[in-house]
């Protein structure tokens, strides 16, 4: 009997590991030079470039879709299907002349119709429902689009504005391809769609005949959905991801060794936000308090490792003409006395107690929040964390405004206006119910003006109120850190985050 | 001629000599030592944050080792201790209650209700754990008391179906047949007469329901709904700890291993209990 | 008789055989012989060692069983002896071929999932190189020779397909098909009906005479091995009290204890129907016809009774069919009165007791109670006490039931302990019993408890289901004593059920004898027995064997 | 027969009142699942149009018989998330037939694995004389029965994948690529989801050999002169595998709802993980029809191992 038993277990073992010895073999993606894997977190929210909002969507469709004019590395626009385009003197027409030799994924050639048919599409010309907001014909977008030749194309906005330029980067797609339902994604971008499995990946090959000379240098790119942040990091290190941004601080640390770390200021405002109009909030020497109570750089510290930027009010650093330097007036550090003085003045000698909500998917977000509340608590503030699920967190908190404080990340584009437009009495964004009429008129002004150094000034005024009001503690914007394979070269970091993986290609490769 | 029982030996020894009970009672006894310290005293503030401290290997000054926020994990591991054990001990408790009421119900009675309350306990055992979770924490909001809630009706159908076995098996003895021609109440027969008999095999799934609510607080935790930083529970602990398994694996192996020592605990002595039920007759 | 006198040489030999489990001997210096032929009966209670020196011989003892003493020989061969490990590889060679067993529970003996014919089938595959076909041919010619009824269908039947009767004669046809030389059948008719009981016994003397091999027949009831072994062995504690021929065992027995057994069998010969003398003095109670001379209320009148048994619901909304168990009961119980109800087992007798109790609905006809609250006296002494309570907590149960339900009835809790004890007494239990648990009880000493129980409250009427049918011989006689005093203390009636003709005959002044489903006789116990009117009743009498 | 259709009535019930629980779970849960789509950034009439689309104004009653009445058309609705191309949403059907082959074959890996293991451990436990192994095993079962699914899918996938690179974490590839490697990563999430019912099986086996080992019938088959071996194979195991099956039953009941931990930790894209992200970005239709799906599967499953309980046991079967 015994005999039989042994024999019988020897053979499942011998079973087990002949199946696992295939299993080994599916490292082969990394060998071979010409194609890339792509760690991100969230899946993508459409294949629709003008429909798809989720940032994690549009840095991917980057490389597949081009508008009119295209972001560079370093934050201004570069041209892309128009080869060139002239504003008018008052700032209501804009002029493109198309770039000859664009080509569609499907082989077509770009037509001035396309580049018709997709404008009218963005601003809801065609069916009424515009996509983009800015460009929406109701609020002062693009009012027509007419073809004054095969190559120009000639658009009238409804009220002039230095940066609706930004907003010509949406995309460019055939005509009528917005309407049949089996279209797959056809852009001019430098790759081509080729799959896409609802959470595993979506899949892009090289487009032959792109535009720019000589790029993409990958052959194939694979964007992996990465279902877990925490086992992301197994999957890194076992090697089936090249590639993979928002690591934590410690998760870098941990890739030192076996991966390059690449780390760059991403365009996410990080903030301790207040309800205003909460009983407790709205007396603006508790809201000061709050402020003076936060340890800025312990916080960055803890957190980012110190590779954060830590910042005072709602403009990107990045963004030098109109950013203003305000973090002495709270200062980085913590300000213990100031805090309790503050407190005791409004009434509160021994201390608050605020309810802080934060968005449980976002471990950045909820780490800040622990160490926040730790730095409060020295100064009477008692916080206590409520994670909430980030359709809760949408429900309530942005929409709704039923919450005393959140910790959250706003991301911008590069438009320096983008964040600040939030905070007028009126904006169906401004969450943290945010009133104050000289505010408001500054805001005004700032949009009128064409000139540049006057609208860096009133951006500037604007800050600042925002930092005596204290509406909301401007706490970090975020690094991206990313950790590449060291044998891949060439990843650059775009003011507004996108993978552009057009430029990256394997070091050792000839060019 | 029958003679009567012979006397037996005095208990207490053997039933002390079962391994079982022994290092079941001992697990249990260390962990419920630790929690009820824990709740005056921990080495070092379970909140505390300090840099320099981050990643520190387990050592005689940090028996596990710190965390990624510098905190000391065995007093972090005392506290969600007892905040896990709390947790699943009412969880038992509600789902075990409301689990006897319906298993008494339908197993005595049968019939309609039976069918009806049947089905109900189906669905409610197919209907995923988090998609009830959310709506408790819609309804409530989030935190400890309505986790227990959720936890505890997703726990209930498996008590009920038990509990409903043992009812039929009891309802036509002949000891019942008796009570009825008594003229005892129907109430009575169910919860004095029937019910001490269910007890035994009940306990046991008492005590696996236990372990599986730790298992399924630490389950839900690590989903992210349940008890809410920076309170410590073993799951959330461990979630967070998977993030830094190459850095700092002992953060996940200690608090790991710590739930291990928690449910290995209770199933061992449950296992002891079990086994010595039968012989042990408490004399009056 | 069966006095045939045996000359040629021993077949078995036990010599000085002593075996013990543990710490405790359960077989002291047994020493017994078996010659070719011959039937050797042992008797003894339940725990006498009777069992384990039969399996100590067939080497089927436990691991934990250990010789202590003296040897086993099989025609010459020593099997077994003290300080030697069994040796499995011999015992095998004698197992099935040379000595076989039948054993006592017909119903948990067999293979439940296996075919009763592949399981006798597998003795020949053992012990022989018959192919298939052959071996089908002789497991078919092996059921026929022990009576059963087309053997060939019988081949592909499971056990649970078969009754109780049919099983023990697989077993049965199972021992013989090798002819080995030697048959041990441990109680093989305990669990069965009187009828099919007087069948096997009868079977098994004609394959003794037929094979002419050594059988060991186990019992408790002397009456069995009486008629059918040639020499007895009486075992008690281990010990073999007494072993001589059967007309002597029963003619001049030597030993006390084997006359106490003798005399402890409920026969006609040394009992009066319903303790009649007694009665006697009752006698003005009945008149002639039974009805009470003096108009006293009846305890309960059953008029036209059908009972049916709800089969199990099959279609969803389907009417449930109903079968009928009893139709037409017709008869009448008066106070202080015992009235006996005979039948073999399926006749329906605890169908109607059910019926009466209304804790069956399914009925037509009329049930009028006279009494409170009857009670009823269960066949399992284990389930009819509840196992979580005390002794004291069950009798006083039935107090605080009867006080709940009826004010005046409501008795303080001191009084209630002092009634307890007072019954705890009147069944012959110490006071030390109230706070022990049903388990800690022997089976004689619960039924004690479960019949205080159900007298507690002064019952006008007790149904007693079987109530000694699952205990000992001796055991039975005590339990008896103790219903017919207290049935006389406490004036309560009993409808009092058996399928033992001698203990109905024993305990009842009136008689039914019930036959599937139909009361077809009634009348006063010693009429009945003098001239029964019913073919069935006839055949029941002759069985249950004169003086 | 009959004993079929009462239980596909009972199917249906429950199926019902799950649907209309989970239909309710997504009146109450908060998260307008418009703003969950489009985000903060989109323009209203945006929002009105995707909101008249996926015909979120009519009242919750009537958007629940539209429901029922497309998912009993065959019809099981479109995912609100998952697009399938450009315009086109993922119909649900399609969605979970892709992810469906990944959490059956992982239930069919680690059943396999379950009873490859468990049977001939439970023989050999209950066979054992010696009380050490006997404590030593149980001891271990309650171990493995002790660690948390996570924590042990954890453990696995640094074991296998760090230390023995026996397998590379994280290098799941879809079975229509590479099957051989698809089955090669899936033994590790196999293993340990069935780590804790190996030992639960084994257990529960070696307490059924246990009973019909002290049965009457071994007696009488000893009496016969079998060897032990014949004895125990022929008789024991055959009538203790028998409840063995129904306890399999409900643990492959619980395995191929998709054990979501696992899932997780290995990341694979099954029912499992398909569910947890549908749940939170509010993806009412695959919800509904995942959770169906779950509720059907424990039922099934329960009534075919009841009928093959039936069908094996001659007690039964030969009334």
């Amino acid at each position: 009997m015994k005999k039989r038993l042994s024999v019988y277990f020897m053979v499942t073992l011998l079973v087990m590991t002949a199946l696992c010895g295939c299993a080994g073999g599916t490292g082969e993606s990394s060998e071979d030079k010409s194609s890339v894997v792509v760690g991100v977190q969230q899946d993508i929210d459409s294949l629709d470039p003008h429909k798809a909002t989720a940032a994690g969507t549009k840095e991917i469709l980057f490389n597949i879709f081009e508008g009119l004019v295209k972001p560079d590395a370093n934050g201004n626009l570069m041209n892309a299907v128009a080869s060139d385009y002239t504003i008018s003197e008052d700032g209501l027409v804009y002029t493109f002349t198309l770039r000859d030799g664009v080509k569609f994924h499907n082989g077509d050639d770009v037509t001035a119709e396309d580049v018709k048919y997709s404008l009218e599409r963005v601003a809801g010309i065609l069916d009424g429902t515009a996509l983009v907001s800015t460009l929406s014909a109701a609020g002062g977008g693009i009012t027509s689009v007419d073809i004054l030749d095969e190559k120009t194309v000639q658009v009238t906005v409804g009220s002039a504005n230095t940066e609706l330029i930004y907003s010509f980067t949406a995309a460019i797609i055939p005509a009528g391809s917005g309407e049949d339902m089996e279209a797959q994604p056809v852009g001019t971008g430098p790759f081509s769609f080729v799959s896409y499995k609802p959470q595993e990946g979506i899949v892009v090959k090289k487009n032959e005949d792109y535009w720019q000379e000589g790029l993409p240098y990958l052959d194939e790119v694979t964007f992996k959905i990465m279902s877990n942040p925490d086992t992301a990091l197994l999957d890194l290190q076992g090697g089936s991801i090249d590639i993979y941004p928002y690591l934590t601080d410690s998760q870098a640390e941990e890739l030192q060794d076996d991966f390059r770390i690449l780390a760059a200021p991403s365009n996410v405002v990080q903030a301790l936000f207040l309800n205003n109009t909460d009983e407790l909030l709205s007396d603006v020497r508790v809201r000061q308090a709050i402020c003076y109570a936060l340890d800025k750089d312990a916080l960055n510290e803890f957190v980012f490792g110190g590779n954060a930027a830590v910042i005072s009010s709602a403009m990107l650093p990045t963004l030098q003409t109109f950013y203003v330097e305000k973090n002495d007036v709270y200062g980085t550090g913590a300000n213990i006395q100031k805090a309790k003085e503050l407190l005791r003045d409004a009434g509160y000698p021994d201390g608050i107690d605020l309810e802080i909500k934060v968005p449980s998917n976002y471990e950045v977000h909820m780490q800040t929040a622990e160490v926040a509340a730790e730095q409060l608590k020295a100064a009477g503030i008692n916080a206590q964390i409520t994670p909430v699920e980030w359709e809760t967190w949408l429900n309530d908190v942005y929409n709704g405004r039923q919450y005393q404080a959140t910790i959250s990340g706003i991301t911008c584009d590069q438009t320096p206006g983008y964040l600040l437009n939030r905070f007028q009495s009126d904006s169906s964004k401004n969450f943290i119910n945010y009133t104050n009429p000289a505010y408001d008129e500054t805001y005004a002004l700032a949009a009128a003006s064409l000139d540049l150094t006057e609208k860096a000034g009133y951006y500037k005024q604007l800050q600042s109120l925002l930092v005596e009001d204290a509406g909301t503690a401007f706490l970090t914007v975020p690094p991206i850190t990313v950790a590449i394979k060291p044998e891949l070269e060439g990843y650059t970091f775009y003011p507004v985050y996108v993978q552009d993986m057009s430029v990256v290609r394997y070091s050792s490769s000839a060019d | 001629m029958t003679g009567m029982k012979k006397e037996r030996k005095p208990h207490i020894p053997r039933v002390l000599r079962d391994p079982y009970l022994l290092a079941g009672a001992f697990m249990t006894l260390t962990a419920l030592l630790a929690v009820l310290v824990g709740l005056f005293w921990t080495p070092y503030s379970t909140t505390a944050m300090d840099a320099a401290e981050r990643f520190h290997a387990p050592s005689w000054r940090h028996l596990f080792g710190t965390d990624n926020f510098g905190r000391d994990i065995f007093s972090r591991v005392m506290k969600g201790a007892g905040t896990t054990i709390f947790i699943s001990s009412l969880v038992v408790l509600f789902s075990a209650s409301l689990g006897i009421v319906t298993g008494a119900v339908t197993g005595y009675f049968g019939g309609v209700v039976d069918e009806i309350v049947m089905r109900f306990i189906d669905a409610v055992n197919g209907f995923p754990s988090i998609l009830l979770a959310l709506v408790m924490i819609s309804i409530l909001n989030s935190g400890r008391h309505n986790l227990i809630l959720a936890l505890g009706i997703v726990f209930t159908p498996s008590f009920a179906r038990i509990v409903r076995s043992e009812f039929i098996r009891f309802r036509d003895a002949d000891y019942i047949s008796r009570a009825r021609l008594m003229g005892v109440g129907k109430l009575r027969i169910l919860f004095v007469h029937i019910l001490p008999n269910v007890f035994s095999t009940f306990w046991v799934s008492v005590m696996i329901g236990f372990n599986n609510g730790i298992l399924a607080e630490s389950g839900m935790s690590f989903l992210g709904i349940g008890v809410k930083p920076p309170d410590a529970s073993l799951g959330n602990m461990l979630s967070d700890a998977q993030g830094y398994l190459m850095k700092a694996p002992w953060y996940a192996l200690f608090t790991g291993l710590s739930i291990v020592w928690i449910v290995l605990g209770f199933s061992l002595l449950s296992e002891g209990i079990r086994r010595n039920a039968g012989e042990v007759s408490d004399e009056r | 008789m069966n006095d045939k006198v045996f000359v040629q040489k021993s077949m078995i030999q036990i010599e000085d055989l002593s075996v013990s489990f543990g710490s405790t001997d359960a077989v002291k210096n047994v020493s017994l012989e078996i010659a070719k032929g011959e039937i050797l009966g042992m008797v003894g209670e339940s725990g006498s060692g009777k069992s384990v020196t039969a399996l100590t011989l067939m080497g089927l003892t436990a691991e934990s069983a250990k010789i202590t003493s003296g040897r086993v020989c099989f025609d010459g061969v020593t099997l077994a002896e003290a300080g030697k490990p069994r040796d499995r590889a011999l015992y095998r060679e004698y197992q099935g071929s040379r000595m076989s067993m039948v054993f006592q529970e017909p119903m948990t003996s067999l293979n439940p999932t296996q075919k009763v014919g592949s399981q006798v089938e597998e003795m020949l595959k053992l012990h022989t190189t018959l192919d298939r076909n052959e071996r089908r041919d002789r497991v078919a010619e092996s059921f026929a020779a022990v009576g059963l009824k087309d053997p060939k269908l019988l081949l592909d039947q499971y056990p649970h397909q078969l009754s109780g009767g049919m099983r023990q004669r697989v077993m049965i046809a199972m021992a013989v098909i090798l002819h080995p030389d030697l048959i041990v059948a441990d109680e093989p008719t305990t669990a069965l009906d009187v009828t099919i009981q007087n069948q096997i016994i009868s079977l098994l003397r004609e394959i003794n005479r037929r094979e002419n091999n050594a059988m060991l027949f186990i019992t408790h009831d002397l009456n069995l091995a009486r008629r059918l072994c040639h020499r007895i062995a009486v075992m008690k504690d281990g010990r073999v009290v007494e072993c001589a021929g059967t007309e002597e065992i029963f003619g001049a027995p030597k030993e006390e204890y084997t006359r106490s057994l003798i005399r402890a069998v409920p026969s006609r010969v040394n009992a009066v129907p319903g303790g009649r003398k007694e009665a006697q003095s009752r006698g003005a109670v009945y008149g002639a016809d039974g009805a009470g001379a003096d108009g006293r209320q009846p305890v309960l009148e059953v008029h036209d009774l059908h009972v049916y048994y709800p089969e199990s619901a099959k279609g969803f909304p389907g009417r449930k069919q109903r079968k009928c168990v009893v139709s037409g009961a017709d008869f009448v119980l008066y106070p202080g009165e015992v009235l006996g109800l005979v039948g073999e087992s399926g006749c329906g007798k605890s169908s109607l007791s059910k019926a009466i109790l209304g804790m069956n609905r399914e009925i037509k006809g009329t049930v009028k109670h006279h009494s409170t609250r009857p009670q009823m006296v269960f066949q399992d002494p284990y389930s009819s006490l509840n196992p979580s309570k005390t002794v004291g907590w069950l009798l006083m149960e039935p107090l605080r039931a009867a006080g709940a339900l009826d004010k005046n009835l409501l008795m303080s809790g001191q009084e209630m302990e002092e009634r307890a004890r007072e019954m705890l007494a009147r069944v012959g239990l110490d006071e030390r019993y109230m706070s022990r648990r049903p388990s800690q009880l022997s089976g004689g000493q619960r039924q004690r408890v479960s019949i205080g129980q159900a007298l507690i409250t002064r019952p006008g009427l007790v149904i007693a289901d079987e109530p000694v049918s699952a205990l000992d011989v001796t055991l039975q006689a005590q339990i008896l004593d103790l219903m017919r005093r207290l049935q006389r203390e406490m004036q309560a009636a009993y409808l009092f059920i058996s399928h033992d003709i001698n203990v109905v005959y024993c305990m009842s002044d009136r008689i039914m004898v019930m036959k599937d489903g139909k009361i077809i006789e009634q009348g006063e116990t010693e009429e009945v027995f003098a001239n029964p009117k019913e073919e069935y009743t006839k055949a029941l009498l002759k069985e249950s064997y004169t003086g | 027969m009959r004993y079929l259709v009462k239980k596909l009535f009972t199917l249906i019930m429950t199926l019902f009142v799950v649907s209309v629980a989970a239909f309710l779970a997504f009146q109450i849960i908060p998260g307008d699942v418009v703003d969950s789509i489009l985000g903060t950034e989109a323009t209203p009439e945006r929002e009105e149009q995707l909101r008249e689309e996926l015909g979120l104004n009519d009242p919750p009653t009537v958007r629940y018989v539209n429901w029922m009445t497309d998912v009993l058309h065959g019809d099981l609705g479109k995912s609100y998330r998952y697009s399938k191309s450009m315009n086109e949403m993922m119909p649900v059907a399609e969605l979970i037939g892709d992810k469906l082959p990944v959490t059956l074959w992982l239930s069919f890996l680690s059943i396999l694995i379950i009873v490859v293991i468990s049977i001939p451990l439970g023989v050999f436990w209950a066979k054992s004389r010696s009380h050490v192994l006997d404590a030593v095993m149980s001891v271990l079962t309650q171990f493995s029965m002790a660690v948390p699914s996570f924590f042990l899918g954890i453990l696995v996938t640094y074991f296998f994948g760090m230390v023995l690179r026996w397998f590379i974490p994280g290098s799941y590839v879809s079975y229509e690529k590479d099957f051989a490697g698809f089955i090669g990563y899936l033994i590790f999430p196999a293993i340990s989801v069935a780590i804790p019912k190996i030992a639960m099986t084994a257990r529960f086996l070696r307490n059924s050999m246990l009973t019909e080992m002290s049965a009457d019938y071994v007696l009488t088959a000893r009496s016969k002169g079998c060897t032990e071996r014949r004895v125990m194979y022929g008789h024991v195991l055959r009538n203790a595998l028998m409840p063995v099956v129904t306890f399999l039953g409900m643990i492959i009941a619980e395995i191929v709802a998709g054990s979501i931990v696992v899932e997780q930790v290995f990341a694979l894209p099954g029912v499992g993980r398909l569910l947890i992200s549908s749940i939170s970005t509010r993806d009412f239709p695959v919800v509904e029809i995942l959770v169906l799906y779950i509720t059907s599967v424990v039922i099934v499953v329960y009534v075919l191992v009841d009928l093959l309980y039936r069908l094996i046991d001659p007690r039964i079967s030969h009334k």
